[in-house]
């Protein structure tokens, strides 16, 4: 475009479309009639016959979410079953307008608040397995055994002993894998630890999976990954998705079936009566918080959100784990509505708890919260948050630089709400 | 609704409502601002403000605090200053440093003071404060070879200071240029002027407006629209790291985007097309930017 | 025995050796010069011709450890190397006077006493594995791999697969083993938890390994138990010797051999500078104090001090652990000399801890240490533990019936040492 | 060394030195009582005890804080209490209360009093406290049929009592009879008397001497011997758990073991046989008793 800088000569042929929003919650707009230059070298006219001035509401789509959500949740007020309730008819709302909308968080939520929910209920709701029960179900021709593997003869199995009996597990390991003895590969392994134990599994998945099946890539990833995650060892098994690109690809494609097949294989205590969170062993809770971590830095927030959320990992400003920047502070992209709500739900889900008084990271969401309350010209409910929030102020320490910003963009809403309120377009 | 007819016979340029709401300024290439005052259904022209010796780009009204005062700015190369006492209207500053067409004009946050911040086609943006006495004291920048089209202020925030300090404010201010590039700029105390904090490269020809969220406390956000056919929605985590680009559809729009307008909340975005057409955005749960439905007349 | 009540009348026909000890310290004897009846009913007539009267230290044998051990042991005041020194001393006079005598105890208190012992020097003390070196060193004809095992194939791997999806972990298992498959049943296992996971190798180890090798036996249960213990799961691994009478009998047999291959295979960590003490994993003192237990309730009280003293469990009237009443509260029979000098120098090892201020069980024994002392006429270094008591009983509770008794017995043996200093058989 | 010849001319049947080591007590078939004082090498036999009708069997100082006093027992089914005073001695009292000969005599540890146990072939034991009153107070037991060889105190310890009260006294002691057995006694303070605590069954001949080794604080250990040729060490790990049977050695003796005799730290055992030698033993770190040596004359 070598055109020659002609100042803004060509605003003199236009007639664009006029919008601006207004601090007072009002809109004036004009749209031309005509499309299109003005005519050719000709007097310039406006083609827009008309401005229009109308609350924001007016031209907003009614956000159906921020309406209905009975926020602000408090503590000891709100009742679970209201929430699980309206999240009922947002899931069956949601995908009566759009099928394809991906509901597991909506549904993730539920289940954290309702009494009895267990692991397998979340793993079912990642990923069906039901269907593979057919599979199952189909009959199976044992064929007739067939040595078809190797195992060591009786001195290779004395030498074995004599190399654990002098703590030479290199040696043994060694030994035993050049038989290709992998059951005594694995149980040498076991001793050596996590790091050597994986690296065993991975030989021997790799080596005694590799020919035969159709889709050995998930066959030998989810055994290997399920194995792993098991002995404690989930962030060397999923570092291995950072370095090879095909398994980087395969893991986020699956990250459901994955993280279902994950939690499906908890062994299911005895439910705790009375127990209201769902107990993650700290096994899994490492592979849940270093998957969300890979995902989270692959640009799969959501699926990384689902993954904090399952492990509850607190929404807060300091990183998951001591070794990563990778923070968990929102659900989403946190200027949606969407991400506001969740939050919310997801932070009441934490009140059971005994001291908890709620995520600070939350409030400058929750102020936004307000301010689109106000936008859509819900102005009780906004009061009611710019109500909490005050509050929640008070007693938050006030030399803190994240709390005096607050306090400034909540006092500039709540006049703002006085305001409009007693102004002449104002509700009654 | 109110709706009001036929403001200029010539192309209309700006429409402004005032902070309550109650007054709508609107500029033309007829070289007038109209003031109308509405109340109710009903309005009424109180007043047509002739100063200016070409097209009238862009309109912005004070804060309240300061009095009834609006600014306008004109291919004339001046930023004048209006003000109503006792129901009449009167000139009472001209800001005359630009050498070319000023394009964009708009008042900071009141927590500054009356400070005006103005875009020129000479290339540069200046920044001048209306003190008590009278005085004007302008700050110069050149900020885009060929021209700049627009300038828009960052929200009034608080920010960390010298340990021993109590916090300051974050001055910030962003500019969009005939360069095709999107500056941002930052007020540094010791040197006391704004100096470029990042340039963010992204649009193939003129950027023709840029709008700075007036949300608070989330990150940052900047919409920048361009002669290019597309908008870009600019993203800072804290106000201290990196900009993050985001296009805010893969397609081109059908033509030129002129405007664009955030919601007091952040939550809707307005751009006004070539096409005759002001859509409307917001950002999803995934952090995509979907449509949010179209303005009709 | 029929013989009717005839009174003491036997003794009439008898003179047998009168030997009395006092409280004095003083023995009377008297030996009669003939042996046997006397003259069949003829007059009886004494044949003592003579009563000695002699301080005890005359004919009891000198017992070099209690002459020359360096107590009371005092923290901050008695040197380790000193200790270490005397130890030496006293290895060698024991070897040299019974080469058959196992000084294991004595050579592990030395070992834990010395800075920079290793476990490696601990496991080399229990069983010299060094002898295997010469059975690893022997050349090996590898052998072509023919197929003599059993793996899954693919329909079966995929079973495998859609079974752990489903969490159906028996399934999985099952069908493994009936496969014959036992790499892939050992890594189900894995996921099952310990006995799952024990119940596979011990399965997979008496299939694989219970022919060809001639001494199968120590083989599968060695292999087994190692196996077993670092996975964390001593406890079960040591119940089979409680119920199968010959495995008891090769534990209790091999119980050096056992413990020193568990020990050789723990990995070594790197050495913490100043470091007083020998990390034990947690696993491995799992299994040191269940394989004690073991050996106690079979009678092997000496071994399981052993196994006790490397996993520095405390004395204690308390149970070594919960769910047991096996107590570890004297090395060995604690009324013997060795015993109370054991006891004193495994209690020193602990006086690097900052807080540690005695086993308060062990107060009785110091008491019977000083008595001794006293009666072997060491009457100086009686008085030192008699003086050391007096401290200790001043600091302890005093309403205890245990430090009531003690207070009670450390008084009656001041008046003692008091009194023969004074008499006139008294040292000068 | 003092040696001291022919005390007696007929049998001897025990020989006891005072708690301060000053005097020597002998006794004899031939129904006499020797008294010798001892200074340095020297020694010279200060009184001769008559009184008894049959061979005295055993005699036992009482703990000096009673005065200079000797019990002694017979076969002619007494015991008498003896006493000097400015250096002569005279019999202060008479204990007849069986019907048989009195085969051992003992003080109780000088906590309790004053209180003396015997044994006798009439199958009881009598503990019979004297008073500063003068009187007796005998409490007579049931407590071996066909005789009982020896009694044996257990040394003064403290137990446990009600929660609210102080601890209390453990009195204990032990048995040896004719019918094989080795039998712990216990005084019960409702009843006021020794109560049967434990039956310890173990040799197959008449138990000759039964012995409570006086080490207090650890376990208790007693060593019986009989006439079966062994001899067996009784230990208790608690003063109210079972009883732990443990053979000396597993080899018979060559002959009739008759007395057994714990050094004052309980660390050696001495055992007088019929074999003419007096055996000495301890424990071992294993919990095996081993030899010590012999006495030689």
């Amino acid at each position: 475009n070598f055109e020659q800088p002609i100042d803004n000569l060509a605003l003199l042929r236009r007639q664009f479309p006029i919008f601006r929003w207004s601090p007072s919650n009002k809109i004036v707009y004009g749209i031309p009639k005509a499309i299109g230059n003005v005519s050719f070298m000709g007097a310039s006219t406006s083609t827009i016959e008309e401005f229009n001035i109308v609350t924001s509401d007016k031209i907003m789509p009614q956000n159906t979410l921020l309406r209905t959500f009975p926020g602000p949740l408090t503590k000891n007020k709100t009742k679970k079953k209201d929430i699980v309730k309206w999240l009922d008819g947002i899931i069956t709302d949601i995908s009566a307008t759009n099928a394809m909308v991906d509901l597991t968080i909506w549904k993730l939520l539920k289940l954290k608040l309702l009494e009895g929910s267990t692991l397998k209920d979340i793993s079912m709701l990642l990923y069906d397995s039901n269907e593979l029960q057919q599979f199952l179900a189909e009959p199976y021709q044992a064929t007739q055994l067939v040595p078809n593997a190797f195992r060591m003869d009786a001195i290779c199995q004395m030498k074995i002993l004599a190399y654990l009996q002098t703590g030479n597990h290199d040696a043994a390991l060694q030994l035993a894998l050049e038989r290709k003895d992998y059951s005594m590969a694995l149980l040498i392994g076991s001793l050596v630890g996590k790091d050597k134990w994986s690296e065993v599994v991975q030989q021997y998945l790799s080596q005694e999976f590799s020919s035969g099946s159709n889709n050995d890539g998930i066959w030998t990833n989810l055994l290997s990954l399920i194995f792993q995650v098991y002995i404690g060892n989930s962030k060397a098994a999923i570092e291995r998705y950072y370095k090879n690109k095909e398994e980087e690809r395969w893991a986020i494609t699956n990250w459901k079936r994955i993280t279902s097949a994950v939690l499906i294989n908890i062994n299911s205590e005895p439910t705790e009566q009375g127990k209201q969170n769902i107990h993650i062993p700290p096994i899994v809770f490492e592979f849940l918080v270093e998957f969300g971590i890979f995902l989270r830095q692959k640009g799969q927030e959501l699926a990384s959100s689902v993954l904090f959320m399952i492990a509850n990992v607190p929404l807060s400003v300091e990183p998951v784990v001591h070794d990563t920047e990778v923070r968990f502070q929102y659900i989403g992209a946190r200027s949606s509505p969407e991400s506001m709500i969740l939050s919310e739900i997801y932070e009441f889900g934490f009140s059971s708890e005994p001291k908890f008084n709620g995520f600070p990271i939350l409030l400058p969401q929750k102020l936004r919260h307000a301010y689109c309350l106000h936008e859509q010209g819900l102005s009780s409910l906004a009061s009611k948050y710019t109500d909490w929030l005050g509050y929640a102020i008070k007693s938050a320490p006030r030399n803190n630089i994240s709390n005096m910003n607050l306090a400034h963009g909540l006092n500039a809403l709540t006049t703002r709400i006085s305001s409009s309120d007693t102004s002449w377009l104002g509700k009654p | 609704m109110v709706a009001i007819a036929n403001a200029h016979n010539d192309l209309i340029h700006d429409a402004v409502l005032d902070y309550y709401g109650k007054r709508l300024a609107t500029c033309s290439s007829d070289k007038t601002i109209k003031i109308f005052e509405v109340e109710g259904e009903t309005h009424k022209e109180v007043a047509t403000l002739e100063g200016h010796d070409g097209p009238v780009w862009r309109v912005d009204w004070a804060h309240p605090k300061f009095g009834t005062i609006l600014a306008s700015c004109s291919y004339d190369g001046k930023v004048l200053i209006w003000k109503e006492e006792n129901g009449r209207w009167s000139q009472i500053a001209c800001h005359a440093v630009h050498s070319a067409s000023v394009n964009s004009v708009q008042w900071a946050p009141h927590e500054y003071g009356a400070l005006l911040l103005a875009a020129s086609s000479d290339g540069k943006v200046s920044v001048v404060e209306f003190k008590e006495n009278g005085t004007l004291t302008p700050i110069i920048i050149d900020a885009h070879n060929i021209g700049v089209n627009s300038a828009s202020w960052a929200p009034a925030t608080l920010q960390e200071n010298k340990p021993t300090k109590s916090p300051e404010e974050s001055r910030r201010f962003v500019t969009g240029g005939a360069d095709n590039l999107v500056k941002i700029w930052k007020y540094n105390n010791e040197s006391q002027t704004y100096l470029l904090e990042d340039t963010l490269q992204g649009h193939s020809d003129w950027v023709r407006d840029v709008a700075w969220s007036p949300s608070v406390l989330l990150r940052s956000y900047i919409a920048s629209v361009s002669q290019d056919k597309t908008c870009i929605i600019w993203t800072q985590e804290n106000n201290d790291s990196s900009w993050k680009k985001t296009e805010l559809q893969k397609e081109r729009f059908p033509d030129v985007l002129w405007r664009a307008s955030w919601s007091l909340s952040g939550n809707i975005l307005a751009l006004s097309g070539g096409d005759n057409k002001v859509t409307l955005w917001k950002e999803n749960l995934e952090g995509n930017w979907e449509p949010a439905g179209e303005v009709e007349q």
